[in-house]
């Protein structure tokens, strides 16, 4: 019987030191071509999809074995989160929202072609008058337009159409999102995790160095950093990611504290499982549940922190993200107001389905309310 | 017996809290000097208009700024100002840091003290309200409600607000006059928009952990005890119920305090027009103002410490069975 | 941000001018005038740097002359206007005898005097325009000799002949000496002079006395009954003066709209709806601002752009009126020079007027890049325009984000090469990213500082092609833009290089062109060669808009509108 | 014999769960005399706290709902009347102990300021004299130092002195009935017996009724005048406590008593009852005791056993005796 039990080991490592090898492969491969983006032939990629290609590739090796370990649960915890139907809207706007982010750009026209014949085109069914200025006869010449089924949502000040900007804005919020959250949420848990596993002095220095990342202004801190080195959406991503991590790693510190007192960690030490093993295989999938309630209620606030960079300026003027179409169209809500409105209700209801899904989640994970 | 290890307690965090303040005092004042930008470059494009020789003019004006000397020397001239109180002179505003900082600080105070409390009720009414009738229509309803608040992007819905209610009714004012004294009703009234647009993006986190607070209380032992004993339903909830549910609220209250201090805070004194601490502070950092930078970042470090120990010492009066020995 | 300056810039030179002759007004109301381009930074006008500054300051200190919207002389502080001897070697300036400091004792020439000689050219306080006194005297930098006569008039002495130097010594402004001369030496107790920063100096020098100064709020100055103009028509006519400030243009035109300001400056969109609204008058005037595109003439752009041809070929690509019409939203007039409509100084024939009329011809532009080897014509007759390597063209056109207008103009250019077959890539970098990158420049390979323009050989950091910029000329001395255009100028970032040119640069400052006529034959032939040589494709001057209630009264449109300011009045 | 005070009848509490509708109490009837110590015994998730918690109306709904029945107090039907005649009752005509005073007791208020809170109810009584009234009923408990004691908080006394303290304030309203759901379980031994004196104590000097709910039978014979024998939901057996000690008639009862310890004769192992607590949600048909039931006939497992009367008071659930000809 025993021998049985061997092979099997033998086949599970066998099979881990392939994914390793594997995912060192893709690394390395990954690292050259920044390598050579960098010094030989200029933009391959923009360093966005570098960030995007490691991200996933550390999804792969690590988030879906860490996944699929915990699928039980997971199952479980699903069945008590559809009981929430705002969740469940808010799971759906967002599938929708990345569909469009992917399939969008086909149907729509490219959002940077500028065409000042149409600029400030109304939405469809709309019509304003547009009125220049004549310098000989000190008079103005009013046209009526009306908004164009060729541009629904109509145009911004140079003619681009708003509803492709939209769409190209989707993919931006959604990567600053989506990426900023990451980096904080693997900060956070690693930090988390290991001051309360380890504990002692390496936990109180984690937390003293917690306490002192947490007391910095946040904003202040995102507006001096992206200032200084100008506005770049990589930077800001990397940024708010570096700085947004204390919150999680305090609500995963006291979650996993608790944890390790429990029976089956104990059982596992006693097993001579090694630190990293046990952090990885036990502590980890049973935080995995707050993990991602914190995940899903801190893009929203993300989001918005880009858009109000792009708001007060800071925001990457090479990219067309909500925040960036917001702020323009802000300046003119008396005149041109459809280009303030489309953004800022798109932000809305992107924060306000993360929000409902990282409420439901958390009732559904919260093993007190009873669904 | 309470009040001995209470006060050695707020002592030692006293301490801490002032080392803190310090490391974050530090770190502001490398990394304000080690970014490209330097105070002396608003010269930089009217020097060169004069056809003067810039790099020669532009060291001296570095010099007046005293920025020209390595980076330890200022940090410990700065320091030893410190031990005398003076904060150092803002070069963007021509005043000193601290009369800046005293003329502006209360402009950020009362509003953000206005939208907590304004989020703080309606957030805990609704809160307790959901908790008491979950998975209801009302339950769905007021979480609907008061995730509006955290969705809309604050500077959007105060720009609508301005545009709805000053210009287009004419109720207020487009912007915060200074001239009203703070205690006035008039400046209270000149306070709505602005508590209103900073307050509802509070308030959706009051909600969300009342709520949870309330929920996780509900179900206790204690609170058939209350009504076995023929107490009205108010008290049950209001007194019994909530009094438990105040601990877990009291934390989310001050973390959101300190967090958002700057964020919405800022973006909403820029829209209403209130000369607060937020606009000075990013206005020197986009100045290069560093005397302003350090003071404004490290003061309000100080802020949310002195926060979190209040928080801390309104536990011990909140819950009987903690104490920090 | 720039256009916003401009307009600080234009209300500065309104309220440092006045005249007398106005109705007898009983002082009553508040009068705000809103801004969104910022905070001053300072009230010591000798460290400002920002136009905001000068503005408030002025408030509360007049020069002592100012002009009206014909440029006739409007005088202040002086009694009569500069007077220029023969040799235009010195300048008598003799002012009034009844101006007091804050301390009731008098202003005399001695404090105009103390404040050149120990203030502006002393070198422990780099007074940001001391350039504007110095004068070559065989190769040594030196500064014009300011002595006094007597209690009302002194006299500035130069060695040589420059003739816009009468519009600096008109701007002059004193600093009381009593005061100043206890800070003498310490640059750091000087700046944070109370008397300075509080501006309780000031007496009856201007229509208005400080009050209170809150940060990123508001500057509020109060009506000064002892004002020296003020004595016969009781003038100035507002209770109080107040700038207020906002953090977006949107509530700024809320605000007008709401009736909350009494004037605010009106962004091209908006001004059409301020229009129509009969509680506002909206006045249109001409600004001394002008767009233009910059050309990297250095070794690091596009070398087809050395050639005087291949730049008239793209001007004549680009339509101005298009321009003004679908980005100015008609609020300018096509530029062909630097010289404004407005200057004393402009002339209209003879300059050619490239990119409009008969000098916007797409087809003609493509013959002269084909005559010029830059572009092969095909068998089918279309004309393919490439590069030294033979690959078609690809620019690179440069703008400072942040500023719709300009990016707009980037935008249009991009399109309007587009149809004679250049491709232009757009890159919008934020102001201070522009100025270190792209504006300054060195030799490589040297140890030289980065500086705006180190001659031949300097290159900037990154390549560049186009460039959208925006600048202001001072309509009274233009010659102040030989900045840009001479070969040794300060700001010259773009490698522009033409001996004719800084010939006549030199010959408007000397003895030749004291004489106004001269000084005008020579402005021609500047224009003339200008245009001709098209070392940038001047584009627009701009016009701005500004928004007042109706009941503010005593205005009169015109290039310097502010310059009866202290005569307005609410009805 | 004394009028009852509570008749239950035809009293059914069922909880709709995802699972299916548990029916933890399935059609009981009962009266409760005046002064009388009725004990409710039977295993774990029998229904016996569901029983008393549906008399205040104190189940939790959602999941649980009193489906059927009636339970009156004097003339009063409590399941008719409307929350504030309810209301009036709790604490003043029914009061109730708990049986875990550690989380019945609110931890963040002293338990002077708990036992007050119902004195306070009425408006006549002042500061002074309700402050009084507490430290009275303290003694009463036997509560040490009870001038001390109500400025403590519930973490900073033992299991006992909690009890007690749980039990002053159920007595505070002054109560006509007072229902206790297992109030000696949570306590260890030696309190245990304090804590009965207390009842039995209370008994004679407030002449007031006592629903006793227990799982211990031995504690039944000390305080115990009559016992009701509960077993899913349903009541099996009732009688004096004598004869049903001596002489139990249904077979789950006297497996049950078999369970006893007793010190007194030397045993061996001591005996269990086979097999589990039926299921609640579908439970077995007939007699819910006849797969467990040694004794179990063909007709249990098909027919629900009817009451039979062996004398006055004393009823029995169980074929074995309502068929004689068996």
């Amino acid at each position: 019987m025993t021998n049985r039990l061997k092979s099997t080991r033998s086949i599970t490592r066998k099979v881990d030191r392939v994914k390793n090898l594997a995912f060192i492969i893709a690394m390395v491969l990954l690292v050259t071509t920044l390598l050579l983006d960098i010094f030989v032939i200029e933009m391959i990629f923009d360093l966005l999809t570098y960030l995007y290609i490691a991200l996933g590739l550390l999804f792969v090796r690590y988030g879906i074995p860490l996944l699929y370990a915990s699928r039980r649960l997971i199952q479980y915890y699903w069945q008590r989160a559809i009981k929430n139907k705002l969740a469940v809207g808010g799971l759906v706007f967002i599938l929708l929202l990345i569909l469009l982010a992917f399939i969008g750009p086909l149907f729509t026209v490219d959002p940077t072609a500028v065409n000042f014949d149409e600029k400030n085109l109304p939405p469809l069914g709309f019509t304003i008058e547009e009125s220049v200025y004549k310098i000989e006869t000190k008079q103005f010449i009013t046209s009526r337009i009306t908004g164009t089924s060729e541009h629904p949502l109509g145009t911004d000040d140079k003619g681009r159409d708003l509803l492709a900007m939209i769409v190209s804005g989707t993919r931006v919020s959604l990567q600053v999102g989506l990426f900023a959250t990451g980096i904080a949420i693997i900060l956070g848990t690693l930090i988390g995790v290991s001051a309360a596993y380890l504990g002692g002095k390496t936990d109180n220095i984690l937390m003293r160095f917690t306490d002192i990342m947490m007391t910095f202004p946040f904003f202040l801190l995102l507006v001096f950093i992206v200032f200084i080195f100008g506005p770049n959406l990589a930077l800001i991503v990397i940024v708010i990611g570096l700085t947004g991590w204390t919150g999680t790693a305090r609500l995963i510190r006291s979650e996993s504290l608790s944890l390790r007192t429990r029976e089956f960690v104990m059982a596992s030490k006693a097993l001579g499982a090694s630190d990293r093993r046990i952090i990885l295989s036990h502590l980890i999938p049973n935080v995995i549940s707050l993990i991602i309630v914190i995940a899903t209620l801190s893009i929203p606030g993300v989001i918005l922190a880009e858009a109000a960079l792009s708001f007060i300026g800071l925001g990457d003027p090479s990219v067309a993200s909500w925040g960036m179409i917001l702020k323009a169209g802000q300046q003119n809500l008396d005149t041109t107001w459809w280009v303030a409105v489309a953004p800022g209700i798109m932000l809305f209801l992107t924060v306000l389905a993360f929000n409902f899904l990282g409420d439901g989640l958390r009732d559904a994970f919260d093993p007190r309310s009873n669904i | 017996m309470k009040k001995t290890w209470l006060r050695d307690y707020i002592i030692k965090r006293l301490l801490y809290a002032i080392f803190i303040a310090w490391a974050v005092l530090t770190v502001t004042f490398v990394m304000v000097r080690v970014g490209p930008t330097s105070p002396a470059d608003k010269y930089l494009s009217n020097l060169a208009a004069q056809g003067q020789d810039t790099s020669q003019v532009m060291a001296a004006i570095e010099a007046r700024y005293g920025v020209d000397r390595p980076i330890y020397e200022q940090y410990l001239n700065y320091i030893t100002n410190l031990g005398r109180g003076d904060w150092g002179w803002s070069l963007s505003t021509s005043m000193s840091v601290m009369e800046l900082i005293k003329a502006h600080w209360i402009y950020s105070f009362q509003l953000i003290f206005l939208s907590s409390i304004f989020a703080a009720i309606i957030g805990i009414l609704i809160g307790i309200y959901s908790a008491v009738r979950q998975y209801s229509k009302t339950d769905y309803i007021a979480t609907f409600f008061s995730f509006i608040g955290i969705s809309i992007p604050n500077f959007w819905l105060g720009v609508m607000l301005i545009l709805l209610f000053s210009v287009n009714l004419g109720l207020f004012k487009t912007y915060y006059d200074t001239s009203l004294s703070l205690l006035s009703l008039a400046n209270l009234k000149q306070l709505i928009l602005p508590v209103i647009t900073l307050g509802t993006g509070m308030l959706a986190g009051y909600t969300r952990y009342t709520r949870s607070a309330m929920l996780e209380n509900l179900r206790k032992d204690f609170v058939k005890t209350a009504r076995a004993k023929g107490l009205p339903e108010r008290t049950v909830i209001g007194k019994h119920v909530f009094r438990n549910a105040v601990l877990p609220l009291v934390t989310i209250i001050m973390f959101d305090l300190g967090s958002i201090v700057f964020g919405g805070a800022y973006l909403t004194e820029i829209i209403f027009g209130i000369p607060g601490l937020g606009q000075i502070s990013f206005n020197a950092i986009f100045a290069d103002d560093y005397a302003v930078v350090v003071a404004v970042t490290v003061i309000s470090a100080f802020l949310i410490l002195m926060i979190n120990l209040i928080t801390d010492i309104t536990y011990t009066y909140l819950d009987p069975r903690i104490r920090y020995d | 941000m720039k256009e916003l300056k401009v307009l600080a810039v234009l209300l500065i030179i309104a309220v440092l001018v006045g005249s007398s002759c106005q109705v007898p007004q009983e002082a009553k109301g508040v009068y705000i005038s809103g801004t969104s381009a910022g905070d001053a930074e300072t009230l010591n006008w000798i460290l400002a740097a920002d136009s905001a500054s000068f503005g408030y300051i002025g408030h509360t200190l007049d020069s002592l002359v100012t002009y009206d919207n014909e440029w006739n002389v409007q005088l202040r502080c002086a009694a009569r206007d500069v007077e220029v001897s023969g040799d235009g070697l010195v300048y008598t300036v003799t002012i009034r005898d009844d101006l007091k400091w804050g301390d009731e004792s008098q202003v005399t020439a001695e404090d105009y005097v103390y404040t050149m000689k120990n203030l502006m050219f002393s070198d422990w306080l780099n007074y940001t325009y001391k350039s504007d006194w110095q004068e070559e005297v065989n190769g040594e930098t030196v500064f014009v000799t300011p002595e006094v006569v007597n209690k009302t008039t002194f006299t500035i002495t130069r060695r040589t002949v420059d003739p816009e130097f009468i519009y600096t010594v008109r701007t002059l402004t004193p600093y009381p000496k009593y005061i100043a001369s206890k800070y003498e030496g310490d640059v750091e107790s000087f700046t944070q002079a109370p008397e300075f920063n509080k501006l309780t100096y000031t007496g009856n020098l201007g229509p208005y006395k400080f009050v209170e100064w809150i940060r990123n709020d508001k500057f509020v100055v109060e009506r000064n009954p002892e004002y020296y103009l003020g004595t016969d028509t009781d003038a100035p006519y507002f209770e109080q003066y107040i700038v207020k400030i906002f953090g977006t243009p949107a509530i700024q035109h809320a605000a007008l709209e709401a009736g909350d300001i009494s004037y605010a400056g009106i962004d091209p969109p908006h001004v059409a709806k301020f229009q129509a609204m009969e509680q506002i008058n909206v006045y249109t005037m001409p600004t001394t601002g002008y767009l233009f595109l910059a050309y990297n003439l250095r070794d690091n752009g596009w070398e087809g752009l050395k050639q005087k041809e291949v730049r008239q070929a793209l001007s004549m690509a680009i339509s101005k009126d298009l321009l003004i019409e679908k980005v100015l939203i008609g609020f300018g007039e096509p530029a062909f020079s630097f010289i404004p409509v407005t200057s004393p100084w402009y002339v209209d024939k003879g300059s050619a007027k490239y990119g409009v009329e008969s000098l916007l011809d797409k087809e003609k532009a493509k013959e002269r890049l084909v005559e010029t080897g830059h572009a092969t014509q095909r068998a089918d007759g279309s004309i393919e325009i490439t590069d030294k390597e033979g690959k078609p063209l690809k620019l690179t056109l440069i703008t400072n984000s942040g500023n719709d207008i300009r990016e707009n103009v980037g935008y249009l250019v991009k399109e309007e090469l587009l149809t004679i077959g250049i491709e232009v890539e757009l890159k919008f970098v934020p102001w201070a990213t522009e100025l270190r990158k792209y504006l300054m420049n060195k030799v490589p390979g040297t140890g030289q500082e980065l500086r705006y323009n180190n001659g031949v050989g300097a290159v900037s950091e990154e390549s560049w092609d186009l460039m959208v910029m925006g600048v202001t000329t001072l309509p009274l001395s233009p010659s102040g833009q030989d900045v840009f255009y001479a070969t040794q100028g300060g700001l010259n970032f773009w490698g522009y290089s033409n001996s004719p040119v800084d010939e006549l640069f030199q010959r408007i400052r000397s003895e030749e062109a004291l004489d106004e006529g001269a000084r005008k034959q020579l402005y021609a032939e500047l224009s003339q060669l200008v245009a001709e040589e098209q070392p940038v494709n001047f584009l627009a001057f701009q016009l701005a808009n500004a928004g007042f209630q109706k009941n503010v009264k005593g205005i009169e449109p015109g290039i310097n509108m502010g310059y009866n300011y202290h005569l307005w009045y609410f009805e | 014999m004394t009028e009852a005070i509570l008749r239950i009848r035809n009293l059914r509490t069922y909880f709709f769960t995802r699972r299916g509708i548990v029916k933890a109490v399935d059609g009981i009837d009962f009266d409760l005399r005046k002064s009388e110590c009725l004990c409710l015994v039977g295993e774990s998730g029998c229904g016996k706290t569901v029983t008393a918690l549906s008399i205040l109306n104190l189940v939790d709904s959602p999941p649980g709902r009193v489906v059927s029945g009636e339970i009156y107090y004097d003339s009063l039907n409590l399941l008719k009347c409307p929350p504030d005649q309810i209301r009036r009752i709790r604490g003043k005509e029914i009061a109730m102990v708990f049986q875990d005073a550690q989380s019945a007791l609110n931890p963040v208020f002293t338990i002077g300021d708990q036992i007050a809170e119902q004195v306070k109810l009425r408006p006549e009584v002042n500061q002074r004299e309700a402050k009084e009234q507490v430290i009275n009923l303290l003694k009463e408990v036997g509560m040490p130092i009870p001038e001390k004691m109500i400025g403590y908080y519930p973490h900073q006394l033992s299991g006992g002195m909690r009890q007690r303290a749980m039990i002053a304030m159920s007595l505070s309203g002054d109560p006509q009935i007072l229902i206790a759901d297992e109030p000696t379980t949570a306590v260890d031994v030696t309190v245990k017996g304090q804590i009965l004196d207390i009842f039995s104590q209370l008994k004679s000097t407030r002449q007031m009724s006592l629903l006793f709910i227990t799982h211990e039978l031995g504690i039944v014979s000390e305080i115990g005048d009559r016992i009701m024998v509960m077993y899913g939901g349903k009541i099996v057996e009732t009688a004096t406590v004598s004869e049903l000690l001596n002489n139990p008639k249904h077979p789950y009862t006297i497996s049950l008593i078999k369970c006893l310890p007793d010190i007194t004769q030397v045993m061996g192992r001591l005996e269990s009852i086979p097999g589990t607590v039926p299921s609640l949600i579908n439970p077995p048909s007939g007699c819910l005791f006849h797969p467990r039931c040694d004794k179990a006939m063909a007709v249990c497992s098909k027919e629900e056993p009817p009451p039979f009367i062996v004398a006055e008071g004393r009823t029995v659930f169980c074929h074995l005796y309502s068929r004689p000809e068996r």
